[in-house]
């Protein structure tokens, strides 16, 4: 494969990306490569250190060494507004919507964005009713067709999650980082987030943190085990959950599972 | 040089008191995360139940009776830090939950009232406290000055409080006990120690320290409703500069930043009221988590 | 129930607790005799933290009752609770202090009756401890954490001790270590409430296993039933 | 009635009620001022008399937008007290505007009847000009050749600090050094080090009430006097002797338009304003007790509270009562009439609580104040 | 269309006051619902608490009362001096304050506008405790005269009007939009790729900004810049307003202004008394009517539609 073919293939790469805070270390000389398109899963145990490894890469946490290339770009050192813009999305381990925003304009403070009048505080609101339609459409395209109206604060905890991916696929992002999406759903919102994931991810690359096995059998095309800061295994869902290590730090067994 | 000496002194007096305060504020908002804008109020308090338990309780009652200037280094801030307890029990406590500017709100009325209240029936540009006692009313001459007795008691009697109060919070299990109930109350409550109440202590204790510093600074300065709201913006700006992160970086930035005032006034006067704040521009610029403060 | 059973310590009946607005136990009943070991096993979700939570009062809200030696603890304030109950609590995040060293973790909860371990036989019981007396809590392995987790409430002469996920994350020897611990805990009278993912864990430990769904117990196996009962519980647990 | 623009006549008494200068004016000159009002019958031509007072807190923003509404909405005729020349001179500029008597008792600033004069403003009690007159020549003249200044950072601060360094160095002295404090200050401790490092013979005091009270109190404790300089209170007031204490304010030298127990007359007067207020009267409270008296007896004469009438009538008057005898009122405002120089008395000599000053020498007049000859005053010349 | 109804209530009552209150202290109430609207902007669409916005009004009274008094600027050319002096001081302070958030903000607000206040004090231009006196009213376009109290009520408020329609039109626009947004979730802005310090000190900027017209404004109707403008105690009255009318609410701070101006008039007879009652206020609104007036008015009728 030549470095160009490379670079195409791989939308992020760490270089030995480690944190420390105050001489615990939480992530230890990552090296993470994720295939532009994939699914690409990030397990391990509590306290492994997938969410610190998240604020990383999203820049909520300044790395103690290391680089982060996405898109053929350093981005150790940009700012997270920067990268965002970019391109690279994050969603939230805890649910993270604008609660006194109605879905739609929810929806419209990312589609906002592209438009480039964020700073006209002149303008009146008016302009940004062109909008209102392809912000109906992508709530259609997460099922929360019928809620437009409604504030978030009042949709059901899986219809949070939902208008969250909604808000997050507005963007168009090119990779999508969604820490724990289904965590504290009940068994529907799951297999509704699950179907919603693969339903977006056309064109799109995703990296996400997922404790539930199952969730991560169906989806993830590649699987990183972390452990202790450090990665424990790599490949995909059979090669994972077949490997011994992981089977003992993560699944607490040595039988295959 | 005899007058920088002098000044350093003078400024190490007034450091003190920014040291003294600054280090009531940290211990309130370490456990309680409020930031205590009564704070200068209640330095005022101490000065002014000293002030009417030396010179007015007579009058006001009518009956023979005068509390001295030891016996309100103890009596004053166990006064102060009940209406501490007042506060936090009945005030504070319901808006821990809420978005800590609403404390800050809070202590801003809080701070109106006592001084309203004061202002009403003390004059506003002060009045002398007499009660100074005699053991302490000489001078002793430093070789490059007469220096009041009474300003070097002031100032040795902060020094050890201040440290007292480090070395109680850092050095020991009630200390440790405090700490772990910032970290996480839920937990330390769990283990059976009553979390709520050692809030309300603390917030005690962090504003009898505030009246204290009142009782100390009586006699040297004249006892004025507004002698708290005039120190309080200098002392958030010493805070700001020192960072909320350790006991101790409370203590030295405001001695430090006393001395630092107390020097401008040789060097150049008319900056002298501003310096700590122009410093805080710099440490914002430079450090914004403060000097002992924790980088987020 | 046998007639030669210990006398009753926790009786748990119709418990309901709320965060906030979300209702998570819904009329939960248990009961607990004394130096048994039982477990609440379940889904990720279903209420089993919930359910030591608001024996402690950590819920917002909580209504039934819960009577320990006799004594009704719903309304007592939390740190009430501890004295009069006599709990440990091991918390599933482990809680350790950050800012506090081992040896001031180790004496931070306040002894609350006799018969507490000393801290040298806390010692001798995790010799590991031992050589890190004097680090930051935050330095410490996920293994060790635990330890320390599990140790400090035996300084405190606490008898009945409720454990949360205490294997969570950690490397097999420690669990090896961890399942010798409970067991000699066992041996010395302590009552233990073990919630716990790792079945295989707890499954020889315990006397009783209580299954729990959406913050009702739902069902109740003995030790001596587990084999017969595998089937269903299977069913529950299935993730 | 007719003659009066609305049925009565209303005196507004505009005083800092709450700070440095409270108990040097204060609420004392609402006393003066009602027993001026009850002295004179309570009414003029059958009209009632009223008194409206309010703090300006020694703000001059405060002080001039309760004037202004005082005139715009209250129907004010005359306004007095104004003791803080920053207040009583943006008072004095709207009064201006607004053709309505000032009659400042309080304040010190020469500027009132100089640069600043008005055709309505009168200045009556003292100025920055009659003050060092007497103090600062007795101080020379005994030795006191190098001054330094601790000044209150404002008008009468700069005013008083100018005036006497121009009578100092007219008489061969030297100005070593200045430090401006700013009004209200608690602790000097580290201008009076400055002053004392300063080689100064003289430390000036130029401020007033509270503020010079807290500087000879700390000059004392850092034992300045007792290391070979002089302190000199360029305004002091009865009222801060009597805080100070005589032990501390023994031998004191200053200059004042009143002394309480001087004769008969002010001390029947005197005894009757302290049976109300709990205080002997400052020079400044027997001022407004005069200046009040006039503007009514001015009032009465001319039948007519129209602002030129009654003020041509103060400038044809001549002034006598119980504070001021001869007195006569210029056309720059200033009211011209004899100061005198006094001393502290020693503890021992002192008979009772408020017999505490010794008068020295008298200052006539023409000496005191700024002749009309030299006056800046544009109305004059 | 509640606002609407309120918004013409607002505007009757605005031309008519004059014929039955005293123009200057209309004028003087106009002054501050200006200045409790421009902080709300922060503080109740931005979530900012800024403890030292009394340096704006302030600072533009001082700057403003200069050009005209001793540049001979025309009234309306000092009002825009003086408002522009608070863009540049606003962009100052707040790329310095926002390095901070929460309870550390409000401090470092303070702190800088105690700078401002000491400027005030003791540089000369400012008077110091004299204050800058006799700034002239002068003529507006050059023929009216604002010496008249009809002309100069006017003036005032139309002045009031416009920043109040900057201000209603920055809250309803794209730019209120992601502010609201930011208020809400702050991190979840940034990962939308919003630059949210910009975004705050922008907010920061045009509330300092319309806080100085108000001041500068002030300056002309009582011919007058002092410290009592610039003192903490000013900031902390305009918090008080915003919090009385209703915090995040566009008619809050006007109605905030008026009741604690009226309040604060109407007591000043009674001296310290009128902080006491402030102080107790404050207590009263923190402790049981966080949503002020016109928020617990809204709550009213949004549950009885319900
Ligand atoms: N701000 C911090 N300061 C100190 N230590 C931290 C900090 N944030 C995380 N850690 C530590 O870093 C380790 C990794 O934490 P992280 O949140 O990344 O775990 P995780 O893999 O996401 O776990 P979980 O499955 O529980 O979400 C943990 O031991 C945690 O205690
Ligand atoms: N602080 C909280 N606020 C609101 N809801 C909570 C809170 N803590 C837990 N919950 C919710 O309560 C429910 C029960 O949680 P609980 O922690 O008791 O589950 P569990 O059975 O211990 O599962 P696990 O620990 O495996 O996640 C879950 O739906 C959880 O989302
Ligand atoms: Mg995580
Ligand atoms: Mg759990």
């Amino acid at each position: 494969m030549t470095d160009h073919a490379r670079e195409q293939a791989t939308i992020l790469e760490t270089h030995g990306l480690t944190k420390d805070f105050k001489g615990f270390t939480a992530i230890k000389d990552i090296n993470l490569s994720v295939q532009t398109g994939s699914i690409h899963a990030l397990i391990g145990p509590n306290g492994a250190g997938k969410t610190t490894f998240f604020n990383l890469l999203t820049k909520f946490l300044k790395p103690t060494s290391g680089q982060i290339i996405y898109d053929g770009r350093d981005i150790t050192h940009a700012r997270p507004a920067g990268i965002a813009q970019r391109g690279l999305i994050r969603s939230f381990q805890i649910s993270a919507v604008f609660p006194h925003l109605s879905a739609r304009e929810n929806v419209r403070i990312a589609l906002q964005r592209k438009l480039k009048v964020s700073y006209h505080f002149w303008r009146p609101l008016r302009i940004l009713d062109q909008l209102n339609e392809q912000a109906q459409a992508t709530l259609e395209q997460v099922g929360l067709g019928k809620f437009g109206d409604v504030k978030a604060v009042e949709l059901p905890y899986g219809q949070k999650r939902a208008l969250e991916i909604a808000t997050t696929i507005a963007l168009e992002p090119r990779l999508m980082l969604l820490d724990e999406p289904t965590q504290g759903m009940s068994a529907e919102d799951v297999s509704t987030v699950t179907d919603l994931i693969k339903r977006v991810i056309e064109g799109r690359t995703i990296v996400m943190v997922e404790h539930n096995l199952n969730v991560v059998a169906t989806l993830a095309d590649q699987i990183t085990v972390l452990n202790r800061g450090e990665i424990l295994a790599e490949g995909n869902y059979d090669e994972v959950s077949n490997n011994p290590e992981v089977m003992e730090a993560y699944m607490g067994t040595t039988d295959a599972a | 040089m005899q007058v920088i000496l002098a000044q350093a002194l003078l400024g190490l007096n007034v450091g003190v008191f920014y040291a003294m305060l600054s280090l009531g504020l940290a211990v309130i908002f370490g456990l309680l995360n409020i930031i205590n804008f009564a704070h200068g109020a209640m330095y005022m308090l101490g000065a002014f139940i000293a002030l009417i338990g030396y010179s007015f309780l007579e009058q006001w009652l009518g009956i023979s009776l005068q509390i001295g200037f030891w016996a309100s280094l103890i009596l004053v801030p166990l006064l102060v830090g009940l209406l501490g307890v007042l506060i936090e029990r009945l005030l504070l406590r319901r808006l821990y939950d809420l978005d800590h500017i609403y404390g800050l709100l809070l202590t801003f009325g809080i701070t109106l009232i006592l001084q309203g209240l004061f202002s009403n029936y003390f004059n506003v540009s002060g009045t002398p406290y007499p009660g100074q006692p005699e053991s302490l009313s000489g001078v002793v001459n430093l070789g490059f000055m007469y220096f009041p007795t009474y300003r070097l008691f002031a100032i040795v009697f902060s020094l050890v409080v201040c440290f007292a109060t480090w070395f109680f919070i850092e050095h020991t299990k009630l200390g440790s006990r405090l700490r772990a109930g910032v970290e996480n109350p839920d937990l330390t409550q769990a283990f059976g120690l009553n979390v709520p109440l050692m809030i309300t202590l603390t917030f005690a204790f962090g504003a009898g320290l505030a009246g204290l510093a009142g009782v100390l600074a009586a006699p040297i300065y004249s006892v004025s409703p507004l002698m708290g709201a005039d120190l309080i913006i200098v002392v958030f700006a010493v805070v700001v500069i020192g960072g909320m992160g350790s006991i101790m970086g409370a203590i030295l930035s405001g001695l430090a930043l006393g001395l630092i005032e107390g020097l401008t006034k040789v060097i150049y006067p008319p900056a002298a009221s501003t310096v700590i704040f122009f410093l805080m521009v710099l440490v914002l610029l430079f450090r914004p988590a403060g000097l002992f403060g924790k980088e987020k | 129930m046998q007639p030669d059973q210990k006398p009753e310590l926790l009786r748990i009946e119709n418990l309901h607790a709320w965060y906030g607005e979300s209702h998570i136990l819904h009329g939960l009943n248990l009961t607990l005799h004394e130096g048994e070991v039982i477990t609440l096993l379940g889904r990720n979700g279903s209420g089993r933290t919930t359910t030591l939570k608001a024996i402690l009062g950590l819920v917002s809200k909580r209504t039934g009752s819960i009577r320990i030696q006799g004594t009704e603890i719903i309304n007592m304030p939390t740190h009430r609770i501890a004295h009069v109950g006599k709990l440990g609590y091991c918390p599933e995040e482990r809680g350790i202090f950050a800012s506090l060293n081992v040896d001031e973790n180790l004496e931070l909860p306040p002894v609350i009756a006799k018969g507490g371990l000393s801290v040298d036989e806390i010692y001798a019981m995790f010799p590991n401890l031992k050589e890190r007396r004097k680090s930051q809590g935050s330095k410490l392995s996920g293994g060790e954490q635990q330890m320390l987790a599990i140790a400090r409430i035996l300084r405190t002469g606490a008898n009945l001790l409720l454990l949360d996920e205490i294997t969570e994350g950690l490397a097999p020897v420690i669990l090896k270590a961890l399942d010798d611990v409970i067991r000699k805990l066992r041996e010395k009278g302590f009552t233990i409430i073990l919630v716990e993912q790792n079945f295989r864990f707890a499954a020889p430990l315990a006397d009783r296993h209580y299954v729990i769904e959406h913050g009702q117990v739902v069902e109740q196996i003995d030790a001596a039933d587990l084999e017969a009962k595998k089937e269903q519980l299977n069913r529950h647990l299935s993730v | 009635a007719g003659a009066l623009s609305d049925d009565k006549i209303k005196i507004g008494v505009l005083s800092d009620m709450s700070g440095v200068y409270k108990s040097l004016e204060g609420p004392g000159a609402v006393i003066a001022a009602q027993m001026a009002i009850d002295d004179f019958g309570g009414s003029v031509m059958g009209n009632p008399i009223e008194i409206i007072s309010a703090d300006h807190q020694n703000k001059p923003d405060i002080g001039a937008s309760t004037a202004r509404e005082w005139i715009d909405a209250k129907e004010v005729d005359m306004i007095t007290a104004l003791d803080n020349s920053s207040v009583a001179l943006s008072v004095q500029g709207l009064a201006k505007d607004k053709k309505i008597i000032t009659m400042n008792t309080g304040a010190g600033s020469t500027a009132l009847t100089e640069e600043q004069c008005s055709p309505y403003g009168i200045h009556y009690v003292y100025d920055t000009h009659a003050l060092p007159v007497g103090t600062a020549t007795a101080m020379v003249k005994n030795g006191g050749k190098k001054w330094f200044f601790i000044t209150a950072d404002y008008a009468f601060g700069h005013s008083l600090r100018d005036n006497t360094g121009a009578v100092v160095e007219s008489l061969g002295g030297e100005v070593v050094g200045n430090v401006n404090a700013p009004l209200s200050t608690n602790d000097f401790s580290s201008y009076l080090l400055q002053a004392q490092s300063s080689g100064a013979d003289v430390i000036g005091l130029a401020n007033a009430g509270q503020d010079t009270v807290n500087a000879i109190k700390q000059a004392n404790q850092f034992r300045i006097v007792q290391s070979g300089q002089k302190l000199a209170g360029m305004l002091v007031f009865i009222t801060d002797v009597h805080s100070m204490g005589l032990d501390i304010a023994q031998g004191l030298q200053f200059t004042t338009a009143f002394v309480w127990n001087q004769n008969e007359e002010t001390k029947a007067w005197s005894e009757r304003f302290h049976e109300l207020h709990g205080a002997m009267p400052t020079m400044v409270h027997a001022g407004v007790y005069s200046a009040v008296t006039n503007y009514l007896n001015a009032v009465k004469e001319t039948g007519t509270d129209d602002t030129e009438t009654v003020r041509a009538k103060l400038g044809e008057m001549t002034l006598n009562d119980m504070f001021v005898k001869g007195g006569k009122i210029a056309p720059n405002g200033s009211m011209l009439h004899d100061m005198y120089l006094v001393e502290v008395k020693k503890p021992s000599e002192s008979k009772s609580e408020w017999d505490l000053l010794r008068v020295v020498s008298k200052i006539p007049a023409d000496q005191a104040y700024i002749s009309m000859a030299d006056t800046k005053c544009s109305l004059v010349n | 269309m509640t606002n609407r109804i309120l918004f013409i209530l607002m505007l009757v009552a605005g031309l008519t006051a004059p014929f039955y209150a005293y123009p200057v202290f209309v004028m003087d109430l106009l002054c501050f619902a200006l200045f409790a609207c421009a902080f709300n902007l922060l503080l109740g669409y931005a979530g900012l608490l800024s403890f030292g916005h009394a340096a704006f009004f302030g600072g533009a009274a001082y700057i403003t009362g200069y050009v005209t008094k001793e540049w001979g600027f025309s009234p309306l050319l000092g009002i825009l001096a003086g408002t522009g002096f608070t863009l540049v001081l606003g962009g100052i302070f707040g790329f310095l304050a926002i390095r901070r958030q929460g309870i550390y903000f409000a401090m470092v607000t303070l702190a800088l506008a105690q700078i401002i206040y000491f400027m005030a004090l003791q540089l000369p231009f400012t008077g110091g405790e004299n204050g800058l006196q006799g700034i002239p009213r002068g003529e507006l376009f050059g023929f009216i005269d604002l010496n008249n109290p009809l002309a100069m009520y006017y003036f005032v408020f139309a002045i009031f009007l416009i920043g109040f329609g900057i201000i209603h039109r920055t809250i309803h626009s794209p730019f209120g939009e992601v502010l609201q947004a930011i208020r809400e979730n702050e991190s979840r802005a940034l990962s939308l790729g919003y630059d949210v310090d910009h975004f705050k000190l922008l907010a920061f900027v045009i509330s300092a900004t319309l806080a100085g017209l108000a001041g500068a404004t002030k300056a002309i109707i009582f011919q007058f810049a002092a410290l009592t403008s610039a003192h903490w105690q000013t900031s902390g009255e305009v918090i008080l307003m915003t919090l009385v009318g209703g915090l995040g609410t566009v008619f809050g701070p006007v109605l905030g202004a008026i009741t604690v101006g009226a309040l604060s008039h109407e007591l000043s007879a009674f001296g310290s008394w009128v902080q006491v009652i402030l102080g107790t206020i404050f207590v009263v609104c923190v402790m049981t009517f966080r949503r002020g007036i016109i928020g617990e008015i809204q709550r009213l009728v949004s549950r009885k539609q319900s």
